[in-house]
């Protein structure tokens, strides 16, 4: 599904987001994405979205090569996958409702369409009653379940969080989780960055860990640190 | 249903950014409103100097003494400098022709009756194609036999030299503000627009994040432009016509103006108002379209 | 320290926000150029009519036969007139003076030299107070003994007539022009400034937040409003003064130019200029301080 | 130090912010705000530093009521409290150090003071090379840096953060943690929002857990849960 060859980023003069990065992720895979803050998480997703480009290597999404892709493009490359942002990225000026239908107006879903898949996602992650709330209006948790609902309303191949529960409760972290993972089960590819140590622990997930832009670890049914390899305390929830 | 959609969006645009909608609008005003005022007065003004520019003349006073021969030479003369170009009509006044009408220009005409004979002279009134030729014509005729050696030829020359002074003064410098306001219209109207779109740049990167394409983004934001483009352009027609309405119609009814006596024609007003609305919509529309193309490389 | 920190904030945001600038400085320019060409523009064609209206004069031509008691008393009844207001200045004109100045008038002089004798009336060369009143004073003088029957009295009532038009119109087109350019820059450069903050409300909220007094966001905010109608009016100026030695003075010494002979006064460019840079500054502060104001209730 | 007496704020007609909360805070302390996503804890943070106003109640912080006090007086409030904001605020067109720099500025203070206190407090962010960088080229948990250095730069007496380790990998949490726990050893109130279940289980301070905004526990060293009361596994760090 995702195949990252030899991928550098060097953002500016010297500031390195991803340092010579290979990776491949298949088809229904759920892989968390870990290190240490400013490791280049963020910078591996913005690639596979092609926010950014990369410097060096290729990036191949659904057997498509990024590198080579034209700029008309990248919007249908981007309707294929789902992205929960760091910072949600959230229309300022669009209600909840709003937020979340957007992503299937650009696919030209109709409107019967929207009147139906929209409240449904929104009862999902706990905001039916803020549909009509613009996001100012929001706590910061609200607005990140807001970003995740819109990542996942349109049934994406590819699923990508970006500490999609930063700011959420133990409680709502874990109901985000679970949602996450029965997408994961229906077939769809997830990648998760996460700073959520107990979480990951949990999930005994393939994990993939960078620091400083380079890969350090990359294990199946693991732990969030390297110490706890093997030490699968629990079993994967679901 | 996509322009409706579209529509729908703008529409929700408008209503969510007040400040940004309010700002567009009132500079589109401004610009349709100055140019509305502008290029009507300017015609105007333009017109009148025209008007009473064409009505100097030239009078060739023919000396009583003069033969039938000479003053067909005379007349003859004149002919050729129509053929040459320089005149535009003449017309012989007889004696008697400008008694009647000297008597019709008094307004007490019974000083006339005292006359013992007519002491006016016969003449031909020549219309120079160019109130700038005249000189020309003067000294080609100046010394011909049949010309009064008293009267000669007497025009206008100082009131020639002053229309064309104005004349040519308004057009030079109203035909350049008219350009500059054009240009400057349409930089302020695109300026607004840039503007309005650096406070929705965040927006617009979200929106090509989640996969809308450039025409899904841009759509809405030209049909914003136009409906800024309109509604400034529609207001500034409106204050026009009220302006019409209650100062110029006003001025022109009233009788003891000098105003009235003037019929220089300017630009109807329909046409007028036709021509900024629909300069309105598409500066708004080609504003947004042209100024997104830069925002849209995210 | 403190006016150093604001004015390197100003030019900090400045260089940060270059879109933003270079919108604020393009509407000020524009604002100033178009009043920078307009108010001289405007000057000029008033001054030009003025001056042309000012020579319209009215000739009461004395009959040979008046008596000197006569032209005494029309010279009384002048004067009268003097002192109602109607006339501004009276000057007799002898038959021998008419002679000369005809003389000088004509290209051939010699003709003169035929005369058996001088068959030039005296008169009074009358100016009037105001043209438009012409009508009145030459109605007061009509029928006086002194008056030649035949020549009567003479003014260029359809110059007068014409000049007084274009002189009307212009006056009131050009001054409400001016006013509509006037409020339409305060407008423009007020909407600019507002648009400029809505894309920085953030910004400043997150001033506030931190502590930020109103005083301590708005000098920076107002240096750099000065800054933008500094900029945008010291270009426009550089922009006229461009025009004018290029256009215009060239215009000027061109010796066939009917502008050449033309000697209206208009705004010396250096006050112009620094009445339009003093006025860009001003209103870009006021600008920029009052627009805040709304965005400082955070 | 902090005392809310009362408190209610509902925001438009009827999202409930705060719900009669009466609440004391001593010199000195240290707290953690916790309850779920949306419970109300950005809202009491805003009502401390007056960014919204409560619609009943009282709030006196330092000895002055905010509900009187004049809309002049507010900035010095806001420059005696240090504030980690949940969604940074940083200032978007400024580096990193002209960021930090901005809260000494506020104040007055000299340009040699800012040469002096700024790289210190950037170096125990662990942003020293990082000085020179604008915001948007910074990592979410950088980000998140720079708001906390922001915060302490003025060693204010009163020193609140709303989930100020969102965003940030566990070890770098920890680091934050402690230089929390270290200004508050100095005399300094802290008060923290957090989700972070691990690290108010460590520190064993002070938790005031709020609901739909109502106080529902209030309780001297304790853990996230109800569930975990007085299980105090391990020793406050520091
Ligand atoms: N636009 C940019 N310009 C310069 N450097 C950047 C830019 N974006 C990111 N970086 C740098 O690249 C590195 C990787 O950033 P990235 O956002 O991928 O980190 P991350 O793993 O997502 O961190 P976090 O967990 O804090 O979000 C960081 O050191 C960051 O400072
Ligand atoms: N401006 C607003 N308008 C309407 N409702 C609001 C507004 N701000 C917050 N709320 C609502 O008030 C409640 C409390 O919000 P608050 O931001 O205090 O929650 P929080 O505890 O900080 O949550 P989180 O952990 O998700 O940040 C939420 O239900 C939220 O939807
Ligand atoms: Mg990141
Ligand atoms: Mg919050």
């Amino acid at each position: 599904m995702v195949i990252f060859d030899g991928v550098r980023k060097v953002y500016g003069q010297d500031s390195i987001g991803l340092d010579r990065l290979s990776l491949s992720i298949e088809h229904g895979e759920f892989v968390f994405l870990v290190g240490p803050s400013g490791s280049g998480k963020s910078t591996f997703i913005r690639l596979l979205i092609k926010e950014i480009e990369a410097d060096e290597g290729t990036i191949t999404v659904g057997g498509r090569n990024l590198n080579s892709m034209r700029r008309g493009r990248v919007p249908y490359l981007r309707r294929s996958i789902g992205c929960v942002f760091q910072d949600y990225k959230l229309l300022p000026g669009r209600t909840v409702h709003d937020n979340v239908a957007y992503a299937l107006q650009v696919t030209g879903e109709t409107p019967r369409g929207i009147r139906r898949k929209v409240p449904e996602i929104l009862s999902l992650v706990g905001l039916s009653e803020m549909a009509q709330r613009l996001p100012d209006e929001l706590s910061g948790g609200e607005q990140q379940r807001v970003s995740v609902a819109r990542a996942f309303v349109n049934h994406p191949r590819l699923l990508i969080a970006d500490e999609p529960t930063g700011n959420l409760d133990p409680d709502t972290s874990i109901g985000i989780m679970q949602l996450l993972y029965r997408i994961n089960r229906t077939g769809t590819t997830v990648i998760m960055a996460t700073h959520d140590r107990e979480m990951v622990d949990k999930m005994q997930m393939r994990v993939v860990a960078l620091d400083h832009g380079r890969l350090v670890r990359d294990q199946r049914r693991a732990s969030y640190s390297r110490a706890d390899v093997g030490a699968a305390r629990t079993p994967p929830a679901g | 249903m996509r322009p409706g959609f579209f529509l729908a969006e703008a529409l929700r645009s408008i209503r969510a950014n007040a400040a940004i909608s309010i700002a567009a609008t009132v500079t589109v005003l401004i610009a349709v409103f100055i140019l509305g005022a502008f290029i009507p007065s300017f015609l105007y003004v333009q017109n009148t100097v025209d008007q009473q520019k064409d009505k100097v003349d030239i009078n060739v006073f023919i000396a009583d003494s003069a033969t039938v021969q000479q003053v067909n030479g005379l007349q003859r003369n004149i002919d050729g400098l129509r053929e040459q170009g320089l005149v535009r009509e003449s017309t012989y006044v007889s004696k008697d022709d400008a008694l009647a009408d000297l008597r019709e220009r008094l307004r007490d005409p019974s000083v006339l009756e005292e006359l013992p004979s007519n002491p006016l002279p016969a003449s031909f009134n020549v219309l120079p194609a160019d109130p700038g030729q005249s000189q020309q014509i003067v000294v080609a005729l100046q010394g011909h036999p049949a010309v009064d050696a008293d009267l000669g030829i007497s025009f206008a020359s100082d009131t020639a030299d002053r229309l064309l002074t104005v004349a040519r003064v308004i057009q030079y410098a109203g035909g350049a503000l008219i350009l500059v306001l054009l240009v400057a219209s349409i930089l302020l109207i695109g300026n607004t627009i840039r503007l309005s779109f650096v406070a929705r740049r965040r927006e617009v990167e979200v929106m090509k994040l989640v996969g809308a394409t450039n025409w899904f983004i841009r759509w809405p934001f030209v049909i914003e432009g136009i409906l800024f483009g309109l509604a400034g352009a529609t207001v500034a027609v409106a204050m026009l016509f009220g302006i019409k309405v209650l100062v110029v119609d006003s001025w022109a009814a009233d009788a003891d103006s000098a105003l009235t006596r003037n019929d220089a024609g300017t630009i109807g007003f329909l046409a007028l108002a036709a021509i900024l609305v629909a300069a309105g919509a598409i500066v708004g529309a080609l504003g947004s379209g042209i100024t997104l193309r830069r925002f849209l490389r995210v």
